[in-house]
């Protein structure tokens, strides 16, 4: 099985190259779904059997690498189309897979009826495969092309309503700043790459060769740089600060591609790689600081913003800026298998609460374009009520907001409150840890509150919708509902694969299958560990406690505001209208970054052609011409036009020059 | 036969005489005239000298001299044919687009 | 008696080369020329080169000269009306002037080599000039030959394109 | 058979010839005579291309005597190794698809555009193939002609001007090269050179300042035509000006001229000077990278966007050169196949666009997306090629240009040149998002056909090409690697006897230094003008084993 591991990308390749080429042609909406779904959901069974061949295999035996073709080599450089399948791949592969499938499942019921249905399902394959070869690459360079080839893809769908400005607009910014990211990829494979190779001849791009030679990395120094470039990298995919304002405005995209690419999977890669290459992380201290940092900012920023979004997706985007940075808190804490464990979760909660989010939106717009409304449907203020209208969506949405907010039971907790125990109690950040923790927590209750926010705001509550749309609200078909269901169920059981041990009910299967992939990683981080106190395990209950309580705190403001007393939230914005505002235009970072980078460019762009180029390159070359010419202006008078003047001049010239020659 | 000096010296005063020509008329015929002037004061050396040396060469020389001039004169005219039906005018200092 | 003779054609010569340059109305220009040479063909008698002197009536005064007046003709060009220039006639004129004085001054200071060919006046007048010449065209020369005829092709055919109203 | 270079070379020739005797009105019988021959041209280069072997050395050579003036001999000495192969094969692909594109763009003087275009790809090729310099300079000289004639004569609103000044610019450069030719010969002929044949000049051991002096003229003519940075205004407005086919011509291939002649000519011919230099170069190649892209986000025009484009990336292609390893050079000749096909693409299609709405200004379309979509996803895929997207060709050659560049004493350089993917990627999606997305909302845009039958035939080979390189890449490098280390062999090698005295300042506690590869760390610890390079070169230098070559 391992060795058809090359199937798993090709299937989307083949589904994309049929949709792409002849889906103009088929018309079909059901077939080109059909092919769509089915091409994914092939992966998703080659996933299946290398996950069973590798569950019967013994774990250091769960390492294979698949070369397909070469692909560049130049000199020392070497870089194959190959994969590489291990327990940490397989994790993603069954995510994408599974997940992709469910949502290609879905958008055949979102999507239909919208023109370009054939070049949706098309990008949606081209997204799968790019993700697959970005989890699967055995190198940093086949990485790479997912890493791109999922931008790529993530620019076609949120650009997918091209006519409109603000969704090109939101594609390019997404494009841009991913390749800002990719500027720090690239310098850090570079340095990496170098440094191995000019110290100790290793010249290698490839995941197990690097593992086998990380030994000979020192801790800090050039890994610092290096390290500091990939993060660089995955803050540009995984939009954390300072690189997070594109994942908002990409909510232009058509729903299901914010459940994918914006929520699911591609979001995640940045942690993936940070995983994928923790044996080199580990050997910075400096790195791993300015990761937890930077995780725990971004998940308690984000979530401040997300608390008064009006738009539904735009909250949940917010959201996923704000778990995607207790992820990175958890990298940066060294809990690389805490981190992945709350990537899938967060894939089955958070694609779930899009999804449904896309019921409602579809419902909503549905409906609204019934009675000729021009409402906006994706506006919490003019939902409502609609839990009655939409029984299913609503008890999957309330589960994964559960689940999100870190309720006991539900997946979200289990992963949120390993993150959360470990950024507290991890043996490399001192006395850091207690403001991380500070971090995670409080971004956890303003989870709680800006989650039931909008569950009710959306569910609960009178129908503030236009009076005559309501009698058109109506649960959506089965072909969206399913795959809600399923995942519902997955964010509410899926936390059980890793469970604490600290609980005791189930082994922490999780952290296990993941163990031989991190324990390299652990053994570099012990060397500088600082092992303090023993943490009892009643501080570690006691923390759970508290995160549960803070949780709910959250979740009883947000009952409060919204649903007891629907006052209290105008009031609150009269009394700090500056605080409103500022949290309202996400602190003003797009202002500040237009203001910052993008205006000076321009600026500095049309000066070097108006004024550099124009004027002085130009201007030089010119004015050589025209001083050229000015001495020619003078000298032209000798060029009179006139014949006998020329042969005036020559009969002089024979004259005096054969009187020299004859006198001399 | 005379002294090939005063052959020469005749010779040299044509060709000055017909530098002169040249310089100085503005009718493009007589110029061109003048230049047959100084062909022909070079032809005169050149048979001048082939008699002195006994050699025939200079003469078979006169004789493409003269070809040349012909096929000059003929193409020489036709062009002030041109000229004039185009300027109506035959003064070479009414030739004088080359200028600048 | 020569000498007398060989002067006195000189004078003409040199006089109505002079009237070339001077004459304002062209037609007159022309015929001056003709007279120059006539003067030179005379000239051409005098040093055993009859066939030379038969050529240059032929070709110069006859064709040459006949294509030019009938050019002047065709054109009817009158006086050369523009004013003159008089520095430039000075100016000319002494260029002139210094183009002789080097001509003539080679001409006196320079060593003439000793006759060395095998053409003896005798031996012209015993074979003939046309003979000789054609005898030496037609072997020693005679690829030059050949392409003076296609140049005098060439010319023709230039002419008349030229001599086109349209071109 | 051992001919087949110079048929490849002249058949061009031999379709003017036929073209003369074809009248001027039968427009259609001229272009498909002119395609066919630029076809049967392209065929037997393939001849070329599967006969050649991957080897370091010369082959398909012919070297008869041609001119031999006095002390000057030249000779017609031709032949291609992995450097110029894929460049006559990039030649004679690209030529067709010129030719096709005119078919409507151009109804004015078909004929002579026409033998215009198949003269320039005889100079083109025989500049690739010339092993003689003079040949060279001869065929350098024949290339400008026919783009002179074809940009002031089927160009644009400006074109006299566009033409002089890209006739001058470029006269300036090829004339100090031609200075720099002769000197160099006199200088060859006191060591017993008997011909301008270049192989000959490879083991000529110049002194310092000579190979600066010379190194420096023939840079700056290669550096004209380039363009590098300061030297580079003449193209956007030869570009802008010149017809469709013109403008595909010159960014594939007459821009290779320049970069080719450094990798033929400048650097193996006087290798101490180029490693002097390299600093000088490369810090002008990556301003050009950042600062054509920046001048490029500002423009209003497509074509003078995708000029500017053109110099960002040939600037890589400088910055790979100056690497001197074999990843970089590697990166460099494939980013200059890309950037012909990427480049050439993307002018093909504004030519597509212009032809329908005769006008380039950006703000004059938006949303055409919706009305042609084939062009939209050609003219994407083409947007991604020219960004760089892996799996597409520009990659493959970016990726290896900067990896190599960054092995190499150029670290500093190379960090600022990769941010010059960041700024492509801004000027090439804004200028595609602001052409393609939006509403459509221009009445004159609303009537706009896609691409008709003859218009996807031109595309779809640089499309397939795209990704075939982008992916595949395997053929182009293998073939290409041999004689890329022999240049860098040459060039190290040079380098190592020029600092034959100890280096015994290198720094301790370097680990692994004595592993490293010889050639590396010499560099590394030289500074530009260090005046160990000054010393000559000494017989005591031991035979360096060049370092890829070892491996």
């Amino acid at each position: 099985m391992f060795d058809n591991v090359w199937l798993i990308p090709l299937f989307p390749l083949i589904g994309f190259l049929i949709n792409g080429l002849f889906g103009k042609k088929i018309k079909n909406e059901a077939i080109i779904g059909g092919i769509g779904t089915l091409m994914i959901f092939l992966s998703f069974l080659v996933s299946c059997g290398i996950l069973m061949q590798m569950i019967g295999l013994p774990p250091e035996q769960r390492v294979f690498e698949k070369v397909v073709f070469p692909w560049i080599h130049s000199g020392h450089f070497k870089a194959d189309m190959a994969f590489l399948v291990d327990p940490l791949s397989v994790v993603m592969i069954m995510v994408v897979t599974g997940v992709g499938s469910l949502i290609h499942l879905y958008s055949i019921g979102y999507m239909h009826g919208e023109e370009g249905f054939y070049r949706f399902f098309a990008y949606l394959n081209l997204f799968c495969m790019s993700m697959l070869l970005l989890v699967l690459g055995s190198n940093m360079l086949v990485m790479f092309i997912g890493w791109e080839g999922v931008g790529l893809c993530s620019y076609l769908l949120i650009g997918y309503y091209f006519h409109k400005k603000s969704a090109g607009d939101a594609a390019k910014k997404a494009f841009v700043m991913n390749r800002i990211g990719d500027f720090g990829f690239l310098i850090g494979l570079f340095t990496l790459y170098w440094w191995l190779g000019s110290n100790h001849n290793i010249w290698t791009v490839n995941f197990m060769e690097i593992k086998a030679a990380s030994h000979l990395l020192p801790y800090g120094g050039v890994v610092t740089v290096a390290t500091l470039c990939f993060f660089l990298g995955a803050t540009g995919k995984s939009a954390q600060i300072p690189l997070f304002t594109w994942l908002p405005d990409a909510m232009e995209g058509p729903t299901p591609v914010s459940a994918l690419i914006h929520a699911a999977t591609m979001v995640t890669a940045g942690v993936y790689m940070i995983g994928r290459m923790s044996f080199v992380f580990i050997k910075s201290p400096d790195t791993m600081m300015v990761i937890a940092v930077v995780g725990a900012a971004t998940a308690l920023f984000a979530a401040t913003i997300g608390t008064a979004q009006n738009d539904i997706k735009r909250v949940l985007a917010y959201s996923t800026v704000s778990q995607l940075g207790y992820m990175f808190l958890a990298m940066g804490v060294g809990a690389f298998s805490a981190g992945i464990f709350h990537l899938m979760t967060h894939a089955f909660f958070k694609a779930c609460l899009f999804l449904g989010s896309g019921s409602v939106i579809h419902s909503m717009h549905h409906a609204l374009h019934k009675v000729h409304s021009h409402d906006d449907a994706q506006d919490m203020r003019n939902m409502g009520g609609l839990r009655k209208a939409m029984p299913i969506t609503f008890i999957t949405f309330l589960v994964s907001t559960i689940a999100i907010s870190g309720i006991p039971g539900f997946s979200g907790f289990f992963s949120k409150d390993e993150i959360l125990w470990q950024s507290f109690s991890n043996p490399y950040h001192g006395n850091l840890n207690i403001v991380l923790w500070g971090f995670g927590a409080a971004a956890a209750c303003l989870t709680a509150f800006y989650m039931f926010r909008l569950v009710f705001m959306t569910f609960f509550g009178e129908c503030r919708i236009n009076p005559g749309a309501k009698s058109y609200l109506h649960e959506s078909p089965l072909v969206i509902t399913i795959p809600l269901m399923v995942l519902g169920t997955l964010a509410a059981f899926g936390g059980y694969l890793g469970m604490p041990k600290l609980m005791g009910l189930l082994p922490n299967y999780f952290e296990h299958w993941l163990d031989p992939v991190f324990e390299l990683s652990t053994e570099y981080g012990s060397t500088y560990a600082q092992h303090g106190d023993h943490l009892s395990h009643g501080l570690e209950w006691g923390l759970m406690g508290l995160s549960v309580l803070i949780a709910i705190i959250g979740i009883g403001i947000a009952f409060t505001m919204y649903v007891q007393n629907t006052k209290l939230p105008g009031k609150f914005v009269a009394t700090f209208p500056a605080l409103h505002r500022a949290v309202y235009n996400k602190w003003y970072v797009d202002e500040l970054y237009d203001y910052l980078f993008v205006n000076p460019c321009k600026a500095f762009g049309q000066f070097l052609w108006k004024g550099f180029d124009v004027l002085i390159v130009d201007g030089v070359v010119n004015g050589v011409a025209n001083t050229v010419m000015g001495f020619s202006g003078i000298f032209r008078y000798l060029q009179s036009g006139y014949i006998y003047n020329y042969a005036f001049s020559m009969a002089l010239g024979v004259v005096v020059m054969l009187g020299y020659f004859i006198f001399k | 036969m005379e002294n090939l000096n005063s052959y020469l010296i005749v010779s040299a005063v044509l060709f000055s005489i017909g530098t002169i020509g040249v310089l100085t008329r503005k009718n493009a015929i007589v110029i061109f005239m003048c230049i047959e002037l100084m062909l022909n004061a070079v032809n005169l050396t050149f048979v001048a000298f082939s008699r002195y040396l006994g050699n025939l060469d200079g003469q078979v020389f006169v004789f493409f001299i003269m070809t040349v001039a012909a096929a000059e004169a003929a193409v020489g005219l036709a062009l002030f044919i041109a000229f004039f039906n185009n300027k109506d005018s035959i003064d070479v200092t009414d030739a004088n687009l080359m200028k600048w | 008696m020569e000498t007398l003779f060989f002067l006195i054609i000189s004078f003409v010569a040199i006089i109505s080369a002079i009237l070339v340059v001077t004459c304002k109305n062209p037609i007159n220009s022309a015929l001056s020329l003709i007279m120059t040479f006539f003067c030179l063909a005379t000239y051409y008698v005098m040093l055993d080169a009859p066939f030379m002197a038969a050529v240059q009536v032929m070709v110069y005064a006859g064709a040459i000269m006949v294509l030019m007046v009938f050019t002047i003709m065709l054109l009817n060009i009158r006086v050369d009306a523009s004013k003159k220039h008089s520095h430039k006639i000075v100016f000319s004129s002494i260029i002139g002037f210094f183009t002789f004085v080097n001509l003539a001054y080679v001409l006196f200071k320079s060593r003439v080599a000793v006759p060395t060919g095998p053409y003896s006046a005798d031996m012209i007048k015993q074979v003939g000039h046309t003979e000789l010449i054609g005898k030496e065209m037609f072997t020693n020369f005679l690829l030059p030959f050949e392409i003076t005829s296609i140049l005098l092709l060439v010319a023709i055919v230039g002419a008349v394109i030229l001599a086109k109203k349209k071109i | 058979m051992s001919n087949v270079l110079s048929l490849t070379t002249f058949l061009p020739i031999l379709g003017v010839l036929l073209l003369l005797f074809i009248p001027k009105d039968s427009k259609g019988v001229l272009r498909n005579v002119t395609l066919g021959v630029t076809i049967v041209t392209f065929l037997v280069s393939l001849i070329i291309l599967t006969g050649f072997q991957s080897n370091a050395e010369f082959q398909f050579t012919e070297n008869v005597p041609w001119i031999a003036a006095g002390p000057f001999i030249m000779r017609y000495n031709i032949g291609i190794d992995g450097i110029s192969l894929w460049l006559v094969i990039l030649t004679t692909f690209i030529m067709p698809i010129a030719v096709l594109s005119t078919y409507t763009a151009v109804d004015e003087k078909v004929k002579e555009y026409m033998i215009c275009l198949l003269l320039l790809e005889t100079g083109m090729l025989g500049a690739f193939i010339s092993l003689d310099l003079f040949l060279f300079y001869i065929f350098w000289e024949v290339m400008l002609i026919p783009m002179y004639f074809m940009i002031g004569i089927w160009g644009g609103k400006n074109k006299l001007y566009a033409a002089v000044k890209f006739f001058i610019y470029t006269m300036v450069g090829s004339l100090l090269m031609l200075v720099a030719l002769i000197f160099l010969y006199f200088k060859g002929m006191e060591a017993g050179i008997t011909d301008f044949g270049l192989l000959n000049f490879f083991s000529l051991k110049l002194d310092m300042a000579t190979q600066i002096w010379l190194f420096l003229a023939f840079a700056f003519a290669f550096a004209i035509k380039v363009p590098m940075f300061p030297l580079h205004t003449w193209l956007p407005d030869a570009h802008t000006e010149a017809p469709t086919a013109g403008s595909v011509i010159l960014a594939a291939v007459l821009l290779k001229m320049g970069t080719y002649g450094y990798v033929r000519f400048a650097i193996p011919l006087f290798p101490d000077a180029a490693q002097k230099f390299a600093p000088l170069i490369a810090t002008l190649a990556v301003i050009g990278i950042i600062y054509a892209a920046l001048v490029a986000m500002v423009q209003e025009d497509v074509k003078k966007l995708v000029a500017y484009s053109s110099v960002a990336h040939l600037g890589f292609v400088m910055l790979g050169i100056f690497a001197f390893n074999t990843e970089g050079i590697t990166g460099g000749m494939l980013q200059m196949i890309n950037h012909g096909i990427s480049t050439g693409a993307l002018f093909l299609i504004v030519g597509f666009i212009y032809e329908r709405r005769h006008t380039r200004l950006i703000t004059d379309f938006g949303g055409l997306s919706k009305q042609m979509p084939v062009f939209a996803t050609i003219f994407m895929i083409v947007t991604f090629s020219s960004v760089g997207l892996p799996g597409t060709n520009g990659f493959v050659g970016e990726f290896l240009i900067l990896l190599g560049a960054f092995e190499s004493q150029l670290r500093w350089w190379t960090i600022v040149a990769t941010s010059g993917v960041i700024l492509s990627a801004v000027y090439m999606l804004w200028v595609f998002q602001r052409v393609m997305f939006g509403e459509l909302d221009n009445p004159k845009n609303q009537k706009l056909s896609d691409l008709n039958v003859r218009e996807v035939a031109i595309m779809v080979p640089l499309v397939v090409l795209i990704f075939f390189i982008g992916l595949y890449p395997k053929p182009f490098i293998d073939k290409m690697e041999p004689a890329i280390n022999k240049l860098v062999a040459q060039v190290h090698v040079s380098s190592v006897n020029a600092q034959a005295i100890p280096d015994a300042e290198m720094p301790a506690g370097h680990p692994g230094m004595e592993q490293m590869p010889a050639g590396h760390p010499g560099m590394e610890q030289l500074p530009a003008g260090h005046p160990a390079v000054e010393v000559p070169s000494s017989p005591h230098a031991e035979p360096v084993v060049n370092p890829h070559e070892a491996k």
